[in-house]
C-alpha cells in the first residue's frame, strides 16, 4: 500500500466518510504531501465514494489546498494593501533573490514555494507572511534573510 | 393544498400556489423573463443572474428562478434598473464571449445568440476578455468537443453531469476569474468518466459543449464512387429529425427521412429498427437461456437479472462505476453494432460487394455511438462494422446543405434486406420500449400466446418515470418452457443514468430481484438522447414519446419474431438465435474501466 | 467634338469657364451614361483632376447621382480626385518591373517624396501613383514623369532624375 | 456643520478576563430561552461581521423552528483586508466566544457547535483546542451537552458569506447558495443554525455578564454598544482598539492618523472609502441616520495618507475580488475582470475617462444582481475611490 | 421546354430559366446570398456556384441559364469546397462580432454559416476601413460589416433611381456607399429605407430609436403615447413567427398598453382626417379647374403621405412642388392633435407629452426632423420607431406576444374606417380619397366591387384608372360626365416617370398617389425582413380583410372625426386645418 493511501484511509477513519468530512482530509493530506496529486484525488473519491472531478473540483477552489507539487515550506506573502504599503515588494524582492526563484515557483531543490496571499489578518503589523503555518510580522529585509536562514540551516541539519 | 398568495407582475394581480418562484409564476401571466442557468430538467441554480427582476420596496434585484413569491410581491419584470442591470449581464457575458457566430456548430440554436439578439446588444464597449484569455479546445473524445471560449460557466453541464446521470464527468474548478467547467484535473474527455452521452452538450445552452462532427467524412465517402455507402437510421431518429426542419415536435418524418437519405447520395437506406428486431431475437433468446440455467438447472454462476446493452453510454458507465457486474449485462451489441457487422458480411454478400468498399453510416439519436463505433471489439466483420455515426442533427444539416426541401419531400420506404421492421423495433427508442419488444417475444414464444395486454401495449413500461416496474405470470407454457409455469417475470425499466444508479446499488444490496432490467442512459431513452434536436425537455420528450408509440401501432407486424427479413437472415446466414454466427458476429464483451 | 488638343489652353481659363467647356463637352456627349468615360476623362484633362465640384457639376449635368460618377470615377486608377502636382511620377509594379526592382524604386520614390502612393507634394510639384504594366517589360524597372517614360532605372537614380526637374 | 455627538470613547469589555466564565455559562443555561432572546433583543446588539442583523432575533427565528437537530457555528473566517479581531480575540479570550456558544446551544436547542477557523490562522489551532478541552471538561462536570469543534477552512474569503460557509463545512465548493431560504431554517445540512461572528459571541458574552443595560447605554441610536477596530495602514497606532459605536470619523482620525490622512478605508475591501471631505459627516455605526451618513462596518479601519495612489488602492482590492470571487455568478466572476481591466486600460490611456462612468454603471449592475455580498459590495469602494480620486484614475 | 438533370433527376423546364430557379422548382434549394428574387441577379457572390459536367469552371446558378441537356450538380465535392472557401474569404473581412450586432440571429451572412458549417480559421485577412455614417436620421452605415453583395445598389438604382449606393474604388478597397465625402444625411437619399430592408448583413440599419422611447416610457413626469401605421399590424405577427399577412391588430395593441404606454392611438384614425383634407383639398383644385377660366390651378394633385417620395420629389424635381398636396403625412396630423386637441381636451401640459409613431417606415425618422413639423416649439411626433423595433421592445419587455388577448385602441384619436386601413398598401390612398370624394360630389357610394376600384389593387408598377362622374350633386353640377383620371405608383422609379410626364406637360392625370416603396407602406423599409413579392401580396390581402371587416368603410362616416372638426377644427381646409394639418415643402439640390 502507498503510504499515501495509508494515510487517506487513516485520516478517513479519524473524520468519518461523509461529503462533509471531504476538506479535513484533503488538509491532512496536504499537511502531510504539501499538495495534492492526482493520484491522492483518485485515493480520497475512493475512499469518500464521491466523483473524482467533485473532489478536484472542490480541492481547486480553496487556495491553499495546492494540487501541483509544492516545496517542503511554502512561504505566503500577504499581498493585501496594507502590507503592499509597508513594502511587501522588497521582501519578495529578497526572498526571490535569496531563494533565485519567482513568485509562484519552487526551487530546484524541493524546499521552498514562494507563494503571495490574501490577508493574513496582521495588517497592524505589516507586511507579514506564513511559512507553512508559522506567520512572521514585521517582516524587514533583514529579518526576512534572517529567518530565511534559519530554515535553511534547518534543513541542512536534518539531512 | 395551501393557501394561495396574491402577488403583482407588471401590475396585474394573480393568486398562485405558495412556493412558486417568480420565473414560474411570470410564465403564467405571459411574461417572459429571459434565463440562461435555468433549465426544466434541471435544480435551480440562479448564477446566470439574467432573469433578475425588481420586487418594489427592495433595492437588490432578485433572481426570478430561484426568489419564491411571497405574498403581496409587487415585482416588475422590465423596469428601468432591470432592463439596464439585464443588458450589463448580456454584454458581461459576451464580452468572455468568442462570439464568432457564422462559425459556431451552434449557431442559430443558441441561447446566448438569442438573448443578445432579443436585447439588441449593439455595442461591445467592454473590453473584450475572451481574447486575452487562453482558451482550450478539447476535441480528443470521438463524441464530444469542449470548447471553453464558448462557456458562460452556467454550469448546466454541470448539473446535468450530476443530476441526470450521476456521472460527474464534468465539474466547477477554481474560483474567481479562473473558475471553469473542467474535468478531472483538466484530462480531456476521453480520458475521464465521460459515458459519451451527450445530455451535456442537449443541456448547453452554447457552442461550448457540441458532437463531433463527421459531416464532412461522409460527404467524402459519398462522393467516393468507388464506395458503396449505406445507411441505416435509429428508431428515435425519424420522430425528432422533424424538428429541425420545420416540422412540429413530435412529428414522424419517417417516409420522408428516408427519401431524404436517397436524395443525399447514399446506395442504400435501411434500418436500424431490423437490427433491433435482431437483438430481441438474440437478447430474448439469452434471457431465456440465462432463466433456464437459473430456474432449470439451478447453475450458480448465473447472472441475473439480465441488463440489456443497448446503450452504449450506460455500457461505458456500468464499466467505469460498476466494473465487477459486467456479467450481468447481455452480451448482445446494440443494434446498431449488430447492423454495422452485417452489412460487411450478410448484406455485402448477398449484394455481392467487396466489404472492404462498403462505408456503413449510421444516423443516431446519440453521440455515445461515435464512441461505440470506436470500440476496438467492434470489427467483428473484419473491417470496422460501422465507420461513421451522425447525430439527428448532423443529419438535419447534410439535408439543408444538399439544398433539399424536406417539407415537400415525397415519402419513400426503405431498401430491403435490412429495412424491414416491426413496432417492437420502433419502441426501442422509447425508454422501457426493449422491454416492451422483449416481453412480446419472449411471451409468445414460451406460451404460444401474445401477451396479456391489450393491444399489445405493456403500459407499466411506459411512461417517464425514472424507476419502473412490471412482473408478468407466465402461466401454462409450452413445453420446453415447462419449468417456467407460474413464474412471475419481474422487470425493471431505468432511463437516465442516475436511476440506473438506484436500480445497481438496489440490485448489488440484494434489495431487488429482478429477472430482467432494461437500462437507458438518456433522460427518456434514445428519444431524449444526446444527439437529438436541442432543445430537448421534459414537454417534448412526452411528445417524441407519442411519435414512436403511435409509430408502433401503425405498424402492420408489431412483434420482432414475426419480421420476414429476420425470419429470412435467420433461415439463410445467421441459422439460430445465439448461434455459432451470432457469436461471432453479434455479441460482445466488455472491459473494466477506472472511475475518476 | 472637342478633342483633347481643344482643351489644352486649359491652364489659362477661369474656372467659370472650365466650367463652361465641360458643360458643352457633356452636350457633345449627349449626356449619354454610356459616354460617361469619355466625359469624365475630359473633365480631368479640363480640371487636372476630379474634385467633388466638378463630380457634383458632371451629375447635375447628366442627371445622375454624385454617387454614380464617384463610383465609376474611383474604379479606374487614371482619374484623380485629388489635385495632382507638375510632374505625375508612375512606376510600374507590373509583375516584370516588380520583379526587377519596381518596389525598391518605389520605396525610395516615397522616402525622397515624402509621400504615399497617391499623394502629392506640399508644394504641388510631384505626384506619386502606381501603374501596373505599361507594355515596356523589356525596359524594366520602368518609371513614367508625366508622359516620359524613364527605362531601366534603380533606387540609385532616382535623387539624380527628380533633381533635373525641379 | 454637524457636531458629533459623541467623542471618541475607549471601551473595555471584549478583551477584559475571561475568568468568570463557568459562572456565567452556569448561570445562562439556567435561564429560560426566552429570558435570554429578550436580553438581547433589548441590547439591541446588531452581528459584527459587517453585515448587521441583529442578534438576538437571529436566534429567535432559529429557537423557533422544530427540529431535533440544529448547530450553532461561529463564523471566524475573518478574510476582509484589513481585519484581524477576530484572531485577537480567539487568542486572547477565547472561552468567552466558546460559553456565547454555548449558550446559543441552549436558547436555541442545539448541542452541536463549530468554529469555522480561516486556514490562515491554522496557528491558532493548538491554543484554541487547548480552551475547547478545557471548556468541554466543564460542560461534563455540569452536564450540559453541547460539543464544539474546529473546523478548518482552506483559505478561500467567500467562505465568510454564511451560505458559502456551509457548503465549505459540507465539503463543498464554497459558493454561496440562493437566499432565500435563510440559515434560521436551512443552514448546515440544511438544519436550522445560528452563524455568528466571534465577535458578536464576545459580545453576547459581555451583555449576559452584564445584562443588556451596559451594553445598551453604549452607541448611539441603530448602534448599540461598542466595537472592535482593527486600526493598519498609514496611522502611528495600528492594532485592535474598542470604541463606542456613532463616533464621527473626523474624531477617529484625529486620534489615530498620521496627521495627512487623505482618506479611510471603512470596513475593508468590501466596506467604503470616506476621503477626507467626507471625515466629518460620517459617523461608524449602523443604518438611521444621525448625522451624514453612517458606515456599517466588520471593524477594519485602513487610513491612506497623501503619499499614497489610490489607483493602486483600487487595483489591489480589485485584484482581490477578481482572484476571490467564487466565479458562479455572471455580474461578479465577469464584473470584477471587466472593472479590473477598465482602470488599468484608463490608465494605460487605451480607454477615454468616460469609460469610468460605463465602470460606475456597471458597478451599480452588480449591487443590485449579484449573488451574494461580495459582488454587490464590490461597488462601494470602487465608486467611492473613482469618484473622489477621478484624477488619480487617469494620470 | 428544355431538358436538364440536376442532382441525378431529370427535369423539364421553360427556356430562359435560370439553373437556380430550375432547381428551386424541383425542390432542390442553392444556397445563395446576392440573389434577390426578380431583382438583383449579378451573381457577385458566387455562393450559388454549381458544378455543370462538362464546364471547366464553376457556374453561378442565379446568373447562368439552363440549356438543353445540361447535367448539373448542386451540391458535389468541388462545388461544396468551393462554397466553403468563399464563404470563408467572405467572413475573413467580416468583424466577428455576431452577438454584439443588431442583425444577429436575422442575418444572412449568419444563416448561411449554419448552413455551410465551417469550423476552422484558415484566412484571417485584412481588414477594409471602418466606416459608420450616422448622419442620417433614418438610416445607418456601419461599412465594416458590409460585404459588398450590391443588393443595396441594385435597390436604389434599379428600383427607386435614387442611385446613391454605388460601389467606389475597386479590388480590396471597395466599398459600398454614398461617394467618398458624402455623408447620408447630407446627401439625396430619400431615408426610404429599402436598402436597409435588402441588406443581408448589418451594414445598413435604421437609426435606433428604442433607446429613446424606453427613456420616455421610464419618465414618470411623461405621458407616453403612441399611434401605428396602417401597415404595421399586417406585417408585425411576423417578427413573431406568425404567417406572413396575419392580422395582429388587437394584439399588437394589447402589446403597447404592456409596454407602459399611456395612450394607443390609431395613425388610422389620421389616414381617415387626412382624406377629409386632402379629398376636400382635391375637390377645391378640381373646382378651381373646371369653373375658373384661369391656369393658376395645379392639375395633377400628388399625394403627399410618404415622406420618402416627398424628399425625392424636393430634390428631383423641386420646380414641381405646387402639385404636392399640402396635407402633413398621417401621423404628422396625429402628433400635431395629440398636442393641441387631446392635451386640451384632458388637461396635459403639451410639454410633457411625448408621442411615439410605429411606422413600416425609416423615412418619418426623417419627416419628424424636418423644421415644419414643430408648432409652438414643440416637435409634433416625438420619436418614430419601425414596425422591427417595436417587435425588439416587445421581445425585450419579455411579453409573450403570441398569448396576449386582444387589445384596444384608446379614444378619442383610435377610431378608424376601412379606408383608413388601407393606406398601408399602394393604391390605398386613392381607393379611400375616391371613396370619399365621389360620395361628397354625387351622393352616392364608389361604384365598384366591395368598394374596390380594382385597377388600383395590386403590385404594378404604375397603375391607372378612370371615374367618370355622372350626375353629381347640384353644387357640382359642373363635373357631370368629367372623367376623372388617376394614377397610382409606388417605388420611386415610377414616381420619376410620372413626373417627367407633368414636366413635359403630358401628364393625364387629375390625381396621382405615390408612395416611396414598391407596395407601399406594407413593404416600406422598417417592415420585417424578409420581403418579396409573395410576402407583400400576403400582406396586401390582409390589409383589404382589415378594410372589408370594418362596419365603417368610408372616412367621413368616422364619427370621432365628425366630432373632431365639430368640437375643435371646424371645416376641412379651416384655419385650425392649415395650422396643424398642411405644411409647405423646401426646394432640395439635386445631388
Amino acid at each position: 500500500m502507498y503510504p499515501v493511501t495509508e494515510l487517506i484511509k487513516n485520516l478517513a477513519d479519524q473524520h468519518g466518510r461523509e461529503r462533509r468530512n471531504l476538506l479535513p482530509i484533503l488538509q491532512g493530506v496536504v499537511e502531510q504531501e504539501k499538495y495534492l496529486s492526482e493520484y491522492s484525488m483518485i485515493e480520497i473519491a475512493r475512499e469518500l465514494d464521491l466523483p473524482a472531478s467533485e473532489v478536484y473540483g472542490t480541492a481547486t477552489f480553496y487556495s491553499f489546498l495546492e494540487y501541483k507539487k509544492m516545496g517542503k515550506y511554502i512561504i505566503r506573502i500577504c499581498k493585501t494593501i496594507t502590507c503592499s504599503m509597508k513594502g511587501k515588494n522588497q521582501i519578495i524582492k529578497t526572498i526571490e533573490d535569496m531563494l533565485k526563484i519567482n513568485v509562484g515557483e519552487t526551487t530546484p531543490d524541493g524546499n521552498f514555494s514562494l507563494l503571495q496571499t490574501n490577508c493574513l489578518g496582521f495588517c497592524h503589523k505589516a507586511p507579514a507572511m506564513l511559512i507553512n503555518y508559522e506567520v512572521y510580522i514585521d517582516l524587514t529585509p533583514e529579518k526576512v534573510r534572517e529567518i530565511l536562514t534559519g530554515y535553511i540551516n534547518k534543513k541542512e541539519k536534518e539531512e | 393544498m395551501a393557501k394561495k398568495i396574491k402577488i403583482t407582475i407588471n401590475e396585474v394581480a394573480l393568486e398562485i400556489e405558495p412556493g412558486t418562484s417568480i420565473l414560474d409564476a411570470a410564465r403564467q401571466t405571459g411574461v417572459i423573463i429571459p434565463t440562461l442557468c435555468y433549465h426544466k430538467d434541471l435544480c435551480v441554480a440562479g448564477n446566470c443572474r439574467v432573469c433578475v427582476v425588481e420586487i418594489v420596496g427592495q433595492k437588490r434585484l432578485s433572481a426570478a428562478c430561484a426568489t419564491p413569491c411571497e405574498d403581496g410581491m409587487d415585482i416588475l419584470t422590465n423596469s428601468f434598473k432591470v432592463r439596464n442591470s439585464r443588458k450589463h449581464i448580456i454584454e458581461l457575458l459576451l464580452s468572455e464571449h468568442n462570439a464568432d457566430c457564422t462559425r459556431c456548430y451552434k449557431n442559430g440554436n443558441c441561447e446566448l445568440q438569442k438573448l443578445a439578439s432579443d436585447y439588441k446588444i449593439m455595442t461591445q464597449d467592454f473590453i473584450r476578455l475572451s481574447r486575452s484569455k487562453n482558451y482550450t479546445i478539447d476535441h480528443y473524445s470521438p463524441s464530444i468537443i469542449k470548447d471553453d471560449s464558448k462557456c458562460i460557466r452556467c454550469q448546466r453541464c454541470v448539473r446535468t453531469c450530476e443530476e441526470i446521470q450521476g456521472v460527474n464527468a464534468l465539474t466547477v474548478a477554481y474560483k474567481g476569474d479562473r473558475m471553469k467547467i473542467s474535468t478531472f484535473f483538466e484530462k480531456p474527455m476521453n480520458d475521464v468518466i465521460c459515458t459519451n452521452c451527450g445530455q451535456c452538450i442537449n443541456h448547453c445552452p452554447t457552442g461550448a459543449l457540441v458532437e463531433k462532427n463527421y459531416i464532412e467524412e461522409v460527404w467524402e465517402a459519398i462522393a467516393d464512387k468507388g464506395c458503396h455507402v449505406i445507411v441505416q437510421t435509429a428508431p428515435a431518429v425519424r420522430i425528432g429529425l422533424g424538428e429541425e426542419l420545420g416540422f412540429k415536435v413530435g412529428s414522424r418524418v419517417t417516409g420522408k427521412m428516408v427519401s431524404a437519405l436517397k436524395r443525399l447520395g447514399f446506395d442504400a437506406v435501411m434500418d436500424t429498427d431490423f437490427s433491433a428486431d435482431l437483438t430481441i431475437m438474440e437478447e430474448g433468446t439469452e434471457l431465456m437461456m440465462r432463466l433456464k440455467r437459473a430456474l432449470e438447472d439451478h447453475d450458480p454462476d448465473v447472472k441475473l437479472p439480465m441488463a440489456t446493452s443497448c446503450s452504449p453510454g450506460w455500457i461505458k458507465y456500468i464499466e467505469h462505476m460498476y466494473p465487477d457486474y459486467l456479467g450481468y449485462l447481455s452480451t448482445c451489441k446494440s443494434p446498431q453494432q449488430m447492423f454495422g457487422a452485417l452489412a460487411k458480411t450478410y448484406y455485402a454478400k448477398a449484394k455481392n460487394l467487396n466489404p472492404a468498399k462498403i462505408v456503413s453510416v449510421s444516423i443516431m439519436p446519440c453521440t455515445a455511438k461515435k464512441f461505440e463505433s470506436n470500440r476496438p471489439e467492434m470489427h467483428d466483420s473484419g473491417f470496422r462494422d460501422v465507420d461513421y455515426v451522425l447525430t439527428t442533427r448532423e443529419l438535419a444539416i447534410m439535408i439543408k446543405q444538399a439544398g433539399i426541401d424536406f417539407m415537400r419531400l415525397e415519402d419513400m420506404s426503405f431498401d430491403s434486406l435490412m429495412g424491414e421492421s416491426t413496432g417492437a423495433g420502433v419502441i426501442f427508442g422509447a425508454t422501457g420500449g426493449v422491454m416492451e419488444a422483449a416481453l412480446r417475444t419472449v411471451y409468445e414464444l414460451v406460451t404460444g400466446r401474445p401477451v396479456p395486454f391489450e393491444n399489445l401495449n405493456i403500459t407499466p413500461v411506459r411512461g417517464m418515470d425514472g424507476v419502473k416496474e412490471a412482473s408478468i405470470k407466465i402461466e401454462s407454457p409450452i413445453q420446453e418452457w415447462a419449468f417456467l409455469d407460474g413464474v412471475e417475470l419481474k422487470c425493471a425499466v431505468a432511463h437516465g443514468l442516475i436511476n440506473a444508479k438506484k436500480v445497481m446499488d438496489s440490485i448489488i444490496s440484494g434489495e431487488s430481484h429482478y429477472h430482467f432490467v432494461e437500462f437507458m442512459a438518456c433522460p427518456g431513452g434514445c428519444l431524449g438522447g444526446g444527439g437529438q434536436p436541442i432543445p430537448t425537455n421534459p414537454e417534448i420528450r412526452r411528445k417524441r414519446a407519442e411519435a414512436i408509440y403511435a409509430e408502433d401501432e401503425g405498424m402492420p407486424l408489431r412483434k420482432s419474431h414475426q419480421n420476414p427479413e429476420i425470419l429470412k437472415i435467420y433461415n439463410d446466414f445467421l441459422l439460430k438465435p445465439m448461434g455459432e454466427k451470432s457469436h461471432q458476429l453479434l455479441h460482445t464483451k466488455y472491459s473494466p474501466r477506472k472511475r475518476f | 467634338m472637342i478633342t483633347t488638343d481643344e482643351v489644352c489652353n486649359v491652364l489659362t481659363m477661369t474656372a467659370e469657364e472650365k466650367y463652361d467647356l465641360l458643360k458643352s463637352v457633356i452636350i457633345d456627349y449627349e449626356r449619354k451614361e454610356s459616354n460617361l468615360i469619355q466625359i469624365l476623362h475630359m473633365a480631368q484633362a479640363i480640371f487636372g483632376y476630379l474634385p467633388v465640384d466638378v463630380q457634383h457639376f458632371i451629375a447635375v449635368q447628366m442627371e445622375l447621382s454624385v454617387s454614380k460618377i464617384n463610383s465609376v470615377l474611383t474604379f479606374y486608377s487614371f482619374f484623380s480626385t485629388q489635385p495632382k502636382g507638375k510632374y505625375t511620377v508612375s512606376i510600374c509594379l507590373g509583375t516584370a518591373c516588380y520583379v526587377r526592382g519596381g518596389k525598391e524604386v518605389l520605396n525610395k520614390l516615397k522616402s525622397v517624396l515624402g509621400i504615399d502612393v497617391g499623394a502629392t507634394t506640399e508644394d504641388k510639384i510631384f505626384s506619386l501613383s502606381v501603374m501596373r504594366c505599361i507594355g515596356a517589360c523589356g525596359l524594366a524597372p520602368a518609371m513614367t514623369i508625366n508622359k516620359k517614360v524613364y527605362k531601366q532605372v534603380n533606387a540609385n537614380k532616382i535623387p539624380l532624375i527628380l533633381g533635373m526637374l525641379k | 456643520m454637524s457636531t458629533p455627538i459623541y467623542q471618541l470613547k475607549r471601551v473595555d469589555f471584549i478583551f477584559k478576563d475571561e475568568k468568570d466564565w463557568k459562572e456565567i455559562l452556569k448561570n445562562s443555561i439556567n435561564r429560560p430561552a426566552h429570558e435570554l432572546i429578550n436580553e438581547l433583543i433589548s441590547s439591541e446588539l446588531k452581528g459584527r461581521g459587517g453585515a448587521g442583523f441583529p442578534t438576538g432575533l437571529k436566534w429567535k427565528l432559529a429557537a423557533e423552528v422544530d427540529d431535533p437537530i440544529k448547530y450553532v457555528i461561529c463564523n471566524a473566517d475573518e478574510g476582509e483586508p484589513g481585519t484581524f479581531k477576530d484572531r485577537e480575540i480567539l487568542s486572547k479570550v477565547p472561552l468567552k466566544v466558546l460559553t456565547s456558544m454555548a449558550v446559543c446551544g441552549h436558547v436555541i436547542g442545539s448541542k452541536e457547535g463549530y468554529i469555522y477557523l480561516r486556514g490562515e490562522y491554522f496557528f491558532l489551532q493548538p491554543e484554541l483546542n487547548k480552551s475547547i478541552g478545557e471548556f468541554k471538561d466543564y460542560c461534563n462536570e455540569i452536564n450540559f451537552d453541547f460539543t464544539i469543534k474546529i473546523f478548518m477552512g482552506s483559505g478561500a474569503y467567500i467562505c465568510g458569506e454564511e451560505t458559502a460557509l456551509f457548503e465549505s463545512m459540507e465539503g463543498k465548493r464554497g459558493e454561496p447558495r440562493n437566499k432565500p431560504p435563510f440559515p434560521s431554517t436551512f443552514g448546515y445540512l440544511g438544519k436550522p443554525t445560528v452563524i455568528n461572528n466571534v465577535e458578536t459571541l464576545a459580545h453576547c458574552y459581555t451583555i449576559f455578564e452584564y445584562g443588556s443595560k451596559r451594553f445598551y447605554d453604549l452607541g448611539v441610536q441603530y448602534s448599540r454598544g461598542s466595537k472592535l477596530f482593527s486600526v493598519s495602514g498609514d496611522t502611528p497606532k495600528p492594532g485592535i482598539y474598542e470604541l463606542e459605536l456613532g463616533m464621527s470619523l473626523v474624531d477617529f482620525v484625529d486620534e489615530f492618523g498620521d496627521g495627512d490622512t487623505k482618506a479611510v478605508q471603512v470596513g475593508g475591501a468590501s466596506g467604503f472609502l470616506v476621503p477626507r471631505k467626507g471625515f466629518r459627516e460620517t459617523t461608524i455605526g449602523f443604518q438611521g441616520k444621525l448625522t451624514g451618513i453612517s458606515l456599517p462596518t466588520g471593524g477594519s479601519m485602513m487610513l491612506f495618507n497623501s503619499s499614497r495612489s489610490m489607483y493602486n488602492v483600487l487595483d489591489n482590492y480589485l485584484e482581490f475580488f477578481r482572484e476571490e470571487s467564487c466565479g458562479q455568478c455572471t455580474p461578479c466572476r465577469v464584473g470584477c475582470q471587466q472593472l479590473l481591466n477598465g482602470i488599468k486600460a484608463v490608465k494605460r490611456g487605451e480607454k477615454n475617462a468616460q469609460y469610468l462612468n460605463k465602470l460606475m454603471r456597471l458597478t451599480e449592475t452588480m449591487q443590485y444582481t449579484a449573488k451574494c455580498g461580495l459582488g454587490q459590495s464590490v461597488a462601494n469602494s470602487f465608486s467611492a475611490i473613482v469618484e473622489n480620486f477621478r484624477e488619480e484614475m487617469i494620470y | 421546354m428544355i431538358n436538364l438533370t440536376i442532382n441525378n433527376k431529370k427535369f423539364q423546364v421553360e427556356e430562359g430559366t435560370t439553373i437556380f430557379d430550375a432547381a428551386k422548382l424541383n425542390n432542390i434549394l442553392i444556397p445563395h446570398f446576392c440573389y434577390m428574387e426578380n431583382v438583383h441577379q449579378i451573381g457577385s457572390c458566387r455562393i450559388c456556384v454549381v458544378e455543370v459536367e462538362g464546364g471547366k469552371t464553376l457556374m453561378a446558378s442565379c446568373v447562368t441559364p439552363a440549356t438543353e441537356g445540361m447535367v448539373v450538380h448542386t451540391n458535389s465535392e468541388r462545388v461544396r469546397d468551393v462554397r466553403k472557401v468563399i464563404f470563408e474569404l467572405m467572413l475573413s473581412d467580416h468583424p466577428k462580432e455576431c452577438l454584439s450586432c443588431w442583425r444577429n440571429q436575422n442575418c444572412e451572412l449568419q444563416d448561411l454559416g449554419n448552413l455551410i458549417q465551417l469550423h476552422e480559421f484558415r484566412y484571417e485577412g485584412a481588414k477594409s476601413k471602418d466606416v459608420v455614417d450616422s448622419s442620417s436620421p433614418s438610416i445607418v452605415r456601419d461599412s465594416s460589416k458590409c460585404i459588398l453583395c450590391r443588393r443595396c445598389v441594385t435597390v436604389c438604382n434599379e428600383i427607386q433611381g435614387v442611385g446613391l449606393m454605388n460601389p467606389h474604388h475597386r479590388g480590396f478597397s471597395t466599398f459600398i456607399g454614398p461617394s467618398e465625402d458624402e455623408l447620408l444625411g447630407e446627401s439625396v437619399c430619400t431615408n426610404c429605407g429599402q436598402c436597409v430592408l435588402v441588406c443581408p448583413v448589418g451594414a445598413l440599419k435604421e437609426k435606433d430609436s428604442t433607446a429613446a422611447v424606453w427613456e420616455a416610457l421610464y419618465d414618470k413626469s411623461k405621458t407616453v403615447v403612441v399611434q401605428t401605421a396602417p401597415a404595421v399590424r399586417a406585417a408585425l405577427g411576423e417578427v413573431f413567427a406568425y404567417e406572413p399577412g396575419t392580422l395582429v391588430t388587437g394584439k399588437m395593441a394589447a402589446a403597447l398598453h404592456q409596454l407602459g404606454f399611456d395612450y394607443v392611438f390609431d395613425t388610422n384614425f389620421a389616414a381617415d382626417l387626412t382624406i377629409m383634407e386632402e379629398g376636400s383639398e382635391f375637390l377645391e383644385r378640381v373646382t378651381n379647374a373646371f369653373t375658373t377660366k384661369e391656369k393658376d390651378h395645379v392639375l395633377p394633385m400628388i399625394t403627399s403621405c410618404s415622406p420618402g417620395w416627398i424628399k425625392f420629389m424636393e430634390h428631383r424635381y423641386p420646380d414641381q412642388l405646387a402639385h404636392l398636396s399640402s396635407c402633413k403625412s398621417p401621423h404628422m396630423m396625429l402628433g400635431a392633435l395629440t398636442k393641441t386637441y387631446f392635451a386640451e381636451k384632458m388637461n396635459i401640459n403639451p410639454a410633457k407629452l411625448y408621442v411615439v409613431s410605429v411606422m413600416p417606415c425609416t423615412a418619418k425618422k426623417f419627416e419628424i426632423t424636418r423644421p415644419e413639423m414643430f408648432s409652438n416649439g414643440l416637435a409634433d411626433v416625438d420619436a418614430v420607431i419601425t414596425t422591427r423595433e417595436l417587435g425588439r421592445m416587445i421581445k425585450d419587455a419579455g411579453i409573450d406576444f403570441r398569448s396576449l388577448e386582444d387589445g384596444e385602441f384608446d379614444s378619442p384619436l383610435g377610431l378608424s374606417s376601412g379606408a383608413a386601413d388601407i393606406f398601408g398598401t399602394t393604391g390605398g390612398v386613392m381607393e379611400a380619397a375616391l371613396r370619399t370624394v365621389h360620395e361628397l360630389v354625387t351622393g352616392r357610394e364608389l361604384p365598384g366591387i366591395k368598394l374596390h376600384i380594382k385597377p388600383l389593387t395590386g403590385l404594378s408598377r404604375i397603375k391607372t384608372a378612370e371615374l367618370k362622374i355622372e350626375n353629381p350633386l347640384p353644387a357640382y353640377s359642373f363635373l357631370n360626365g368629367v372623367i376623372v383620371k388617376v394614377a397610382v405608383t409606388s417605388g420611386l422609379k415610377g414616381a420619376a416617370e410620372l413626373l417627367e410626364q407633368i414636366k413635359n406637360g403630358t401628364s393625364p392625370y387629375h390625381f396621382i398617389e405615390i408612395m416611396g416603396c414598391p407596395g407601399g407602406c406594407i413593404s416600406g423599409g422598417g417592415q420585417p425582413r424578409p420581403v418579396n413579392d409573395a410576402i407583400r401580396t400576403m400582406r396586401l390581402e390582409a390589409i383589404y380583410r382589415e378594410d372589408e371587416g370594418k362596419l365603417l368603410r368610408k372616412s367621413h362616416e368616422n364619427v370621432d372625426i365628425q366630432m373632431l372638426y365639430r368640437d375643435f377644427l371646424g371645416v376641412p381646409l379651416g384655419h385650425k386645418s392649415h395650422e396643424l394639418l398642411h405644411t409647405v415643402y423646401t426646394q432640395r439640390s439635386k445631388n
